[in-house]
Parts: C-alpha cells; sequence; structure tokens
C-alpha cells in the first residue's frame, strides 16, 4: 500500500497538510458529526455477504476485492463499534477494535473517492437493504475533516465556495453566458428581480456544451415562463458534495436557496446535471436547516410535466435508432425514471434500452467527482468498458443523456477509446424540436 | 466334577430342589440372552455355578420403602431365581427372615463370620448421615455404622435401587436426611449398581447370578450399573420408537396420538436418556412395562431423577429453577425483566455515544473559532 | 448436576437473560442515537412511501432481475441453508415441544426422518458457504471473527442436533446436553455477532424501502 | 469348475428365492444373507476343530418376514427333540447338518430363548459325566447289587 501512501501526499493541496494526529481527530469529528440512528442501523446491519461488490462496476471491471463497497466504509465501521456502537465501552475496554489510524485513512482515500461513483448501485443490491452509498458519502465527510479530499476536488471546492466558481475562467461565467446567448441567437434572462423559476447552469456545460446552456433558454423562452438567471448563483454544481465538505456544500447550495429566496422563486430548476440535482433536492434543506419554500425540480421532469399539461409540443426528431443513458444521480438516487422517456417518445424516438437501464443503470463512471480525479482516470476507462459495450450491443445510432457530466465523461471515452459514439443532450434535442403551441411569448 | 459328595455346591441343593440340569442350563440360557452376553456363556455359567459353593448374600436395608425387595420377590412364580436367592443364598435379611430381634442379629454376624471376604452384601437404601446418622437405626446401630461394619468382609456390595446406588428419592433436594448412596460412603469395595426404582427383578438376579458364576463384577458403566442390563437407553429400544422417528407424538395422555400409541416424548418421557431394560425385559414376567401402559419413562435408573425437572415435561424443554419457572407467564418475566435492564444498558451506552459525540462536535466548534 | 440438567437448567437461563439484556441493550443503544428529520420535500406521499418500505421487505428477499446473473447463485445458497435452519428450528417436534413450553403455545411438525434429511442438507450447505467464504476473494476480505465465530456457533448447534437425533458419537443425553449447550452460546453470543441481523433485516430493508420510495425511486 | 473345495467355507451360501409372493430379499434380507454366512464359518469351524458355538436370535432384530426366509434358507432336518425341564425345550436339527434350532419355554409356556447351535449335538441333549455316573448308582441301587458284585459278574 506504499503506493497509495505516495500518491496520497502528492494529491493533497498545501492547505490540507495535517498532522497524523490532527488527521484521525479530524476524521473522528467528522464521523461524529455525521453519525446517527440511521447511519448507525446501517453500519450494524452488514452482514458481510459480499453480495453489493456484484452491483459496483468497479468490482465487476477489475474482480478487486477491495472496490466492495461496503469495504470503502470498513474504517468507519471499525470507528462506529470503538466509538459509538452499543458496546463501544466494551469494545474500547477489551481493545477489540483498534482505532483508526491516518495511514489507514490515508489507503481509504483511493477506495472512497477515486473508485466510487456514490452511484447506489450497491444500495439496490443490498439483501439487507442498506443503502451504502449514503454511508460512502458520510465517511467522505469525514475524510474531508481528516484533510484528504483528493486535491482536484479540495481546489475545486474551495475556489466554488470562495467565488462561486470552482475553477478560474478567463471571463466570468456571467460574460460567458451572455457570449453564449449571442452566438447562439437566444435571449438570456439574467438577473431580473422577481421570476418564478430560477435557473442555474452546470459548468460543464459552460466550458464545453454552450448550445446546452442555448437550449435551456431556448426552451423556457418557449414556453414562456417567468425565470432568470443570477450572476451572483449561476454554476449548479456542488464541488462542496464532491469533495465531502459538508459546510462547504452547504456554503455553495447557499449561493443558489438565497438567490432563489430574493426572486422569490418558486422553482430551482436543476439542468442537465446528476449531482447538482443530488445536492439541491434531497440534501439542501437539511444544510439549510428548515424546509425550501420553493420546489427543486430536474429539467427533464419539469418539461415531462409541461408535455402532460399540454404546453408543450414537440416534433418528430428523426433520430433513428437510439439508447439513453440514465444518469444514477437522477433515476436511482433521484426516482426520475418516466421523464425522459415520455420526452422521447413525444420526439417519436424509437428507444432502445440498455441492457442494464433505468435504476439499474450502469453508472458512467465520471460521477462523483471521479471524472476531475486525474489519478483516477486508468482505472474509469477500465470501469467504462463495460458500459460502452453495453450502449454498443443496442446497435443504436443516436445516444442520449440528460447530465452534463455523464456527457463529459462518455466524450472523454470517445476520444480515449477512439469511440465511434457521441453522447447527446436529451434538452439539446428537445430544444431543436419545439413545436409552437399558440401560447405566445 | 462330582457334585453327588459335596451337599455345599449350588448344583448339589438345587437338585435337592427338583431342578435337573437341563432345566438349570436352560434358564442360565436364558439369563445370558437377557444379558446380551455370548450364547455359550449360558451353558458355561450353569456349569460354574453347579459346581460353585453355596454363596452367601446378607441383604441390609436402610433409608428405603422396601418396593425393591417387593419388585424382588414378586417376580414370577416360585422359578429357579426364587430357589438360588431367597431359599439358597440369603443369609440375613431382616424383612423376609423368620428371626428377629438378637437371633436375626446373631444370624448375621455369624453369616458375615464364616463367610468373610467371600459373601455378597446387597444393600437397599440410601445411607442417612444427618444427626449423627440417627435417621435410621436398626438395634441401636445406625445404619452407617452397619454398613462400614458389614463391607468389611464383602467381596462385593450390590445396591439395589436408586437408593443404595444413587440416594433416590431420600437425596432428592433439600435432602432433608443427609443421605448418601452407599458410593459415598464405603470406597474400598466393588460396588455394582442395579438402579431402578424399583429394579427390574431381572436385572437383579441376573447380576448375582453372573457374579456367583464368575466371582468377578461385571462390565459396568460410568454410574457402575452393569452394561449388559443398562448398556441401551429405553428410547433405543421401545417399540414406539418408530413413531419419534416419523415425528408422530401424544400431546395430551387421552388425545388420538395417546390412542393411537404414537410417542410419548413430548408427554415428558425419560426414555432417551434412561438407561435400563425395561423396554426389552418388561416387567412382571414380560408383561408390559410403563411406556406400553401409555405412561412415560420417569427415568428413575438414572442418578438424580428426582430433582430433574418435571416428569410431564419433555426433556427438550427448559427445566430451571421450581415447579412452574419454566411456565410462560414466568417465563415472559424473567424476558421483560431482562429487556427493561438492556434498554436501560442500551439508553445508557447511547447516551454516552452521544455526549461523545458532542463533545467532539464542541471541539469541532473550537477548533473553528 | 449432570450436564443435560445444567444445560437445560441454569445454562439455559442464564443464556436467555443474557439474550434478552443484549438484544434490547444493542438495538436501543443504536436506535436512540440522534435522529434527524429529513427537511427536503418528499416526491411521495407517505402512505406511498410506507407502502415502498413495507414491499421492499418483500422485494429484497430475491435480487432484482438485472442482477440475478452474478448473484443469484450466492443468494440461492445463503437463503437455502437459512429456510433450512427455519424449517429444522421451527417445525422439529422436539423443538416445538421447545418452544411451546416458553411461549404456551404449539403447531403442528414434521416427520423427524424429514427433518434429519434436511438438517443433513443444511449442514452441508453451510460447509459450503464456509468453503465461499474461506475461497471468494471478496468475502475472505470482509470476514472476521464475527462471521467465522458466528458460523461455528449455529453449525455446533446444527451438528450436535443431528448427532443427537441420529445417536451419533456419544449417549443421547450427553449429545443432547451439548446440543443444548451449544444453543445457550448462540444465545449468548447472538446479541454481540452478526446473528443480531435477524432482527436487523425487516426493519433495514422497510427503512431503506421506504426512504427510496420517500425519493420516488425503485428500491 | 475343475477346482476341488476342500474347505466348508468356501461353499458359496446361496439364497434360494421364496417360491411365490412377496421379494424374497425385501426389508431386512441382508441380514439374513449375513446370518447365513456367519453359520457357514461357524459350521467350518465345528469341522476343523470341533468348536461348537451358538447365535442367539433374540439379539438379533428379524421381521417375520426375514424369519420365514432363515427358515426356508435352513430347511429341517431329521432330528427333533422335546425337553421337559421347567417347561418344554425344542431341538430341532435344520437342513444343514450341524445346525440346531434350539427354543427353550418356561412353565408357562413362554419363549426365554431362541438360539441357532452349531454342534454335532447340542450340549443340553446329552446327558452329563457326573449324572450319568449317579444314575448308574441310583439303579444299582435300586437292584440291590454292590459295585464289587456287578465287576465280579463281568469278569466272570
Amino acid at each position: 500500500m506504499s503506493d497509495s501512501t505516495s500518491t496520497f501526499s502528492a494529491a493533497l493541496a498545501p492547505e490540507q497538510a495535517m498532522t497524523p494526529e490532527a488527521r484521525v481527530a479530524g476524521a473522528m469529528r467528522g464521523f461524529a458529526h455525521e453519525l446517527g440512528a440511521l447511519s448507525a442501523f446501517r453500519l450494524e446491519s452488514c452482514i458481510h455477504c459480499g453480495i453489493c461488490a456484484e452491483a459496483c462496476h468497479f468490482y465487476i471491471a477489475t474482480e478487486d476485492p477491495q472496490y466492495t463497497p461496503v469495504w470503502k466504509v470498513e474504517p468507519f465501521k471499525q470507528a462506529y463499534k470503538r466509538e459509538a456502537s452499543p458496546f463501544a465501552p466494551l469494545y474500547r475496554l477489551l481493545g477489540l477494535k483498534r482505532e483508526i489510524t491516518a495511514e489507514q485513512l490515508a489507503r481509504w482515500q483511493h477506495l472512497l473517492f477515486d473508485s466510487c461513483n456514490m452511484c447506489g448501485r450497491c444500495s439496490l443490491i443490498c439483501p439487507m437493504g442498506i443503502d451504502v452509498a449514503a454511508l460512502i458519502e458520510q465517511a467522505r465527510h469525514a475524510m474531508f475533516d481528516a484533510g484528504l479530499a483528493p486535491k482536484e476536488l479540495y481546489q475545486k471546492a474551495a475556489h466554488q465556495r470562495a467565488t462561486g466558481q470552482p475553477e478560474p475562467s478567463s471571463e466570468p461565467y456571467r460574460e460567458r453566458l451572455l457570449a453564449i446567448g449571442r452566438q447562439f441567437g437566444v435571449e438570456i434572462p439574467l438577473d431580473k428581480s422577481e421570476a418564478e423559476i430560477l435557473l442555474c447552469v452546470p459548468r460543464t456545460d459552460i466550458e464545453h456544451y454552450p448550445g446546452a446552456v442555448a437550449a435551456l433558454a431556448r426552451v423556457m423562452r418557449h414556453l414562456g415562463v417567468s425565470c432568470t438567471f443570477r450572476s451572483d448563483g449561476l454554476v449548479a454544481e456542488n464541488y462542496g458534495y464532491y469533495a465531502g465538505g459538508k459546510q462547504w456544500q452547504r456554503d455553495i447550495s447557499l449561493k443558489l436557496i438565497e438567490q432563489a429566496l430574493k426572486v422569490k422563486a418558486k422553482i430551482l430548476l436543476v439542468p442537465e446535471c446528476g449531482h447538482a440535482y443530488t445536492a439541491l433536492r434531497w440534501e439542501a434543506a437539511d444544510l439549510y436547516g428548515k424546509p425550501l419554500p420553493f420546489a427543486v425540480r430536474h429539467v427533464t421532469e419539469f418539461l415531462a410535466d409541461e408535455l402532460t399539461a399540454g404546453r408543450l409540443k414537440l416534433s418528430s426528431a428523426g433520430a433513428g435508432k437510439t439508447t439513453f443513458h440514465d444518469p444514477c444521480q437522477l433515476v436511482r438516487k433521484g426516482g426520475i425514471n418516466d421523464a425522459p422517456r415520455a420526452l422521447m417518445q413525444a420526439l417519436g424516438i424509437e428507444l432502445n434500452e440498455l441492457k442494464n437501464h433505468g435504476a439499474f443503470s450502469f453508472c458512467c463512471g465520471g460521477g462523483g467527482g471521479v471524472l476531475d480525479i486525474e489519478r483516477a482516470a486508468p482505472l474509469r476507462y477500465r470501469t467504462m468498458e463495460n458500459k460502452l459495450r453495453e450502449i454498443d450491443e443496442t446497435g443504436a445510432a443516436t445516444f442520449l443523456t440528460s447530465c452534463s457530466d455523464c456527457r463529459r465523461t462518455f466524450d472523454d471515452a470517445k476520444s480515449h477509446f477512439s469511440w465511434d459514439k457521441t453522447p447527446h443532450s436529451l434538452l439539446e434535442l428537445v430544444a431543436s424540436n419545439l413545436v409552437a403551441t399558440g401560447n405566445p411569448t | 466334577m462330582s457334585i453327588g459328595n459335596d451337599e455345599l455346591t449350588v448344583g448339589y441343593m438345587l437338585m435337592k430342589h427338583g431342578v435337573s440340569r437341563r432345566g438349570f442350563i436352560k434358564y442360565c440360557t436364558a439369563v445370558a440372552s437377557t444379558m446380551a452376553l455370548p450364547p455359550w456363556m449360558g451353558p458355561a455359567m450353569a456349569e460354574q455355578l453347579r459346581s460353585a459353593a453355596r454363596p452367601c448374600v446378607v441383604y441390609l436395608s436402610f433409608q428405603e420403602c422396601t418396593g425393591c425387595l417387593e419388585s424382588l420377590t414378586r417376580s414370577f412364580a416360585p422359578t429357579i431365581e426364587d430357589l438360588i436367592f431367597n431359599t439358597i443364598s440369603l443369609d440375613y435379611n431382616d424383612t423376609l427372615m423368620a428371626a428377629a430381634g438378637e437371633a436375626a442379629e446373631s444370624a448375621r454376624a455369624k453369616a458375615m463370620k464364616d463367610n468373610f471376604g467371600k459373601y455378597v452384601l446387597v444393600v437397599d437404601g440410601s445411607v442417612p448421615t444427618g444427626a449423627g446418622g440417627a435417621y435410621c437405626t436398626a438395634g441401636g446401630r445406625t445404619a452407617v455404622e452397619t454398613l462400614r461394619e458389614a463391607a468389611k468382609g464383602a467381596a462385593a456390595i450390590v445396591c439395589v435401587g436408586s437408593c443404595a446406588a444413587f440416594g433416590g428419592i431420600a437425596f432428592a433436594d433439600p435432602n432433608p436426611t443427609s443421605a448418601w448412596p452407599v458410593s459415598a460412603i464405603v470406597e474400598d469395595k466393588p460396588i455394582v449398581n442395579v438402579s431402578g426404582c424399583p429394579p427390574i427383578p431381572e436385572v437383579m438376579t441376573g447380576t448375582l447370578l453372573q457374579f456367583f458364576s464368575t466371582g468377578q463384577v461385571p462390565d459396568l458403566d460410568q454410574h457402575r450399573r452393569p452394561k449388559a442390563f443398562f448398556g441401551t437407553t429405553i428410547h433405543d429400544r421401545c417399540y414406539r420408537r418408530p413413531f419419534y422417528d416419523q415425528g408422530k407424538f401424544a400431546k395430551t395422555f387421552d388425545d388420538e396420538g395417546a390412542r393411537n400409541g404414537w410417542c410419548l416424548y413430548e408427554l415428558g418421557c425419560k426414555g432417551p436418556t434412561t438407561y435400563n431394560a425395561c423396554a426389552t425385559l418388561k416387567w412382571n414376567g414380560g408383561v408390559s412395562f410403563p411406556i406400553q401402559s401409555g405412561h412415560g419413562c420417569l427415568g428413575c435408573a438414572e442418578p438424580g431423577f428426582w430433582d430433574k425437572g418435571s416428569f410431564y415435561s419433555a426433556l427438550s424443554t427448559p427445566a430451571w429453577g421450581k415447579a412452574g419457572e419454566t411456565a410462560p407467564h414466568r417465563v415472559l418475566e424473567l424476558t421483560a425483566g431482562a429487556a427493561a435492564v438492556g434498554a436501560v444498558l442500551g439508553a445508557a451506552s447511547a447516551g454516552l455515544s452521544r455526549l461523545r459525540q458532542h463533545e467532539r462536535e464542541v471541539d469541532e466548534d473550537r477548533t473553528r473559532s | 448436576m449432570d450436564l443435560l440438567t445444567f444445560a437445560r437448567g441454569p445454562a439455559l437461563k442464564a443464556a436467555l437473560v443474557i439474550f434478552c439484556v443484549g438484544v434490547v441493550w444493542r438495538i436501543a443503544g443504536f436506535a436512540l442515537l440522534r435522529l434527524r428529520r429529513d427537511l427536503n420535500a418528499p416526491r411521495a406521499s407517505i402512505g406511498k412511501f410506507m407502502a415502498g418500505g413495507l414491499k421492499a421487505v418483500g422485494t429484497r428477499s430475491w435480487p432484482h432481475p438485472e442482477f440475478i446473473p452474478r448473484t443469484g447463485a450466492g443468494e440461492a445458497l445463503g437463503y437455502s441453508y437459512h429456510i433450512g435452519l427455519f424449517i429444522v428450528v421451527l417445525m422439529f417436534g422436539p423443538h416445538i415441544t421447545f418452544l411451546g413450553s416458553l411461549v404456551g403455545f404449539t403447531w403442528p411438525g414434521l416427520p423427524s426422518s424429514l427433518i434429519t434429511i434436511v438438517s443433513v442438507l443444511t449442514l452441508t450447505l453451510f460447509l459450503a458457504v464456509l468453503f465461499r467464504r474461506l475461497t471468494h476473494p471478496v468475502l475472505r476480505m470482509l470476514s472476521n471473527f464475527d462471521d467465522y465465530f458466528s458460523w461455528l456457533v449455529t453449525a455446533l448447534v446444527l451438528a450436535t442436533g443431528l448427532a443427537a437425533v441420529a445417536h451419533i458419537g456419544a449417549p443421547y443425553e450427553r449429545l443432547l446436553a451439548w446440543h443444548i449447550l451449544s444453543v445457550d452460546l448462540l444465545l449468548v453470543w447472538f446479541p454481540f455477532g452478526k446473528l443480531m441481523h435477524a432482527f436487523y433485516l425487516v426493519p433495514s430493508r422497510a427503512i431503506n424501502g421506504a426512504l427510496l420510495s420517500r425519493k420516488g425511486a425503485i428500491s | 469348475m475343475a477346482r476341488p473345495v476342500s474347505r466348508l467355507a468356501e461353499i458359496p451360501v446361496r439364497i434360494e428365492p421364496a417360491a411365490q409372493g412377496a421379494e424374497p430379499c425385501a426389508g431386512l434380507g441382508g441380514g439374513v444373507a449375513a446370518l447365513l454366512a456367519e453359520l457357514a464359518a461357524l459350521l467350518a469351524g465345528l469341522t476343523d476343530s470341533g468348536r461348537p458355538a451358538a447365535i442367539d436370535l433374540r439379539s438379533l432384530p428379524m421381521s417375520p418376514q426375514d424369519r420365514g426366509e432363515l427358515e426356508r434358507a435352513l430347511g429341517e432336518g431329521e432330528v427333533r427333540a422335546t425337553i421337559q425341564a421347567d417347561g418344554v425345550s425344542i431341538v430341532r436339527e435344520t437342513g444343514i447338518s450341524g445346525v440346531w434350532w434350539v427354543e427353550h419355554r418356561n412353565a408357562r409356556g413362554e419363549l426365554m430363548a431362541e438360539l441357532l447351535e452349531v454342534a454335532h449335538v447340542p450340549e443340553i441333549l446329552a446327558s452329563s459325566v457326573d449324572e450319568v455316573a449317579a444314575a448308574a448308582r441310583a439303579l444299582q441301587a435300586r437292584l440291590g447289587l454292590s459295585h464289587a458284585t456287578m465287576s465280579a459278574r463281568s469278569e466272570t
């Protein structure tokens, strides 16, 4: 494991340098903060059956036992037994479980960050019904407090918390957004003082897929809804969530929440970004400390509802044989299964489902911040092969998804493997096939 | 081997009572068969016994109910064993002998003196040691004294019945007389336990007969019982065993299962843990035995049978404390009490964990500020 | 006091007390840790997510079809020995008498010969799962003392029970005493190890099912 | 085929199937075969060393079917003796010479023992030396003859 240790020191941001004692203390603090009856019950329930391994694409691709999902939280299981379990005093008294060590934590950095997308497939297979992915998320929090978040994630989270965008750009995203509007000839609603819908945008789209940004603006305009972007809360992603910095995740989420409150929005619309949806839809209120006074919706479910309500009409896209990748944060962890399919049906798409689709879809391999971690790339590619094979096996010519990070991951694979398919945005396809409904805007 | 001239051999005395050699061989063959001895042992035993000197038996009764003697003397018809024991060998038995008082006691002293080192001491009943042995005295002598004295010249001691063998009912909790089995008092003599409450008469006679013919104590089990009779459990040889194997059990003494003769395990039959020959030799000359009569085995041939829980609760059921301690409502009380203790401990440990959690968080805030 | 009287008497009583104390201690010890309310708006109504919880208790008993190719055999092995254990524990006459004397009612059992066959099969499956745990890289890595000891304790109960029924190796009363002692051991160990999953199974599945249903996701 | 059979034990034991009715080897039929094999061995012992032996039938669990099969396999011999001593005993030679079927009953006719004896003559049938001697004395006494005159007569 010496190689892991060496990579861990290389992977640290300078501000994360800590003594081993401080690291362990930090991890234990983070862990104590996280622990409640629910997570304790999950840790209690594991029977070491190893079945979760069979759901995990990292294990399936490598058959390396260390990628067994529940093994990734082993140090925290150990800490739980020793510190907080019902028999913790006995464990401590008899020395049955050792204290976790900084060395051990460092080894686990690879398992908790590089080789887990927090995609939640393991949570679906566990015969005891343990939400393993939720445990991993909590373990990441403790790792963050131990100063062991991978440097890419840590730095981006720090930057986003400070500036609102995860990394510096030649021009601020506000300017980029307006430039995209000009480039695609679509009006960008920006900084309105009141709006029913607060829009935000994935950094990935701004950097790589401006068409998707334009598509969002176009569709909103087509629907004639009252909406706006806000310069002070523009980015959908939350690197605090990836890095495991709970407080940072809160600070980053607050940027959007505050803007939504400011414009008295009824809906915070999450664009095509999976983890942003999880962070805002299923976690933000807890961090905010009270229920949010507005709804958080993903653009696909929003559009599907508009379709059902008859306010949105689409023409046939003529896309030919098509397959669709379900982003894990949306379908498995978010429950959005039917919305993209309703949209595709309205687009006249002949959908060839992947072998594992819907809630059982394999993750693209880039989620959970893994795409950003440079050293994780070789393992990620290895893991992706199975997914790419599944896509190829459908024989589809068109490949759609509804998450810009998934899209970016597949694009990356396209160049790495010289793969012959291009991932497309479902939103973009919707935007290019809008049919007027006599609903003037 | 000429028996005609020797009036002190068993053979001669049998002949005098009209038992022929063939009759005796036949009897010994049957005894060997019941004892599961090799078949050739029967005739061999007969030959040895016929030429053996008249054995001397001294039968002492202590803290007992005379049930064992009843069993022995009420064995079927006037038979050969009856002849051998009552008529030929028995020199002292205070219940059966005509003599009484000083005459009886001096007969015993004479028999013991004449046959010193050769007689078989049969003991019936447990030996009370409490109150200086006062609970059982005869002729002004305590049972302990009498036993110790009689044991001195005995070739072997045969403990007849569960009281002499294991202490029996008198030994049962709380053992008010501080009763002990013979083996606890006499330690330097070969002891054979023929347990049962009472023992099967054929088992008593068979054991003695074998000792008379060979002059040796038979193969004994861990409780010093002759393996020939106590080698298998009642359950092993029970004719109702197939019903056990099929899982067919009588649930009450008057249900369909009981009428059909199904296994009595659930009604508390101790057959599976009781080593005795009831299921094969049976009682009253082979007429029946308890299970055949519809009642489970009480396990009377086993040590401490009186203190092993209810006769009517199955072997696999819990048995602790006094009667009724394992009744469902008492078990519920016990488990509920334990659960309450558990809840308190659990709440305490959760509280402790919360406290530790809180401390770490305060620590965290301090680090932050 | 002979071994059997000890096993079904004081030892059993003590084991039962430890079992009850331990189980409640363990459950209360984590259930009373702090519990935060989920403030995020649910997608499904409360009725739906309760129903989702109940459904998950059933559906998690067998893997979703997508998982079967990889896990079907392993889970089948796991469940089959559990089913075998249930049959042997709950349907054998003497066991029914035992449990019945504690709870106050009984139920019909199965023929002993059938139970014997089932327990031999179950013991074979037990050896198979041990073999699997020792040879499967994932299982070997995950396994700790708890896994092996819990296996041993349960296997002992099964093996001694089988020996007692078949009268193999020692006199019946000693085999029965060992069998009951092994049950006592199992009861004592139960709250401290993974055997607790017997209590966790249903609520754990139900909670995860309910939480996923709350989000409108498949559980 | 040509090799002569020199020992009794080498004679293979074959069980004739029952003429009609049930399967010949059903139930514990294997036990009967084993019993016959044991008898064959004991017979060999008798011819070789003159050592008699016996098998206690009550110690062997036998179904009525087994018993019937055993009886058929052994068959009936020429000798049948009845002993009246404290009940009836019946001694019959089976179709296998040297194998005797012996039943002992008590005065009430209950079966006390049942054996298969392997012997030239079961011991219980033969008169014993001391009994013969005693009988001779008794007979002489009845005839009023002294031992001395008896021997003198025989000399003349």
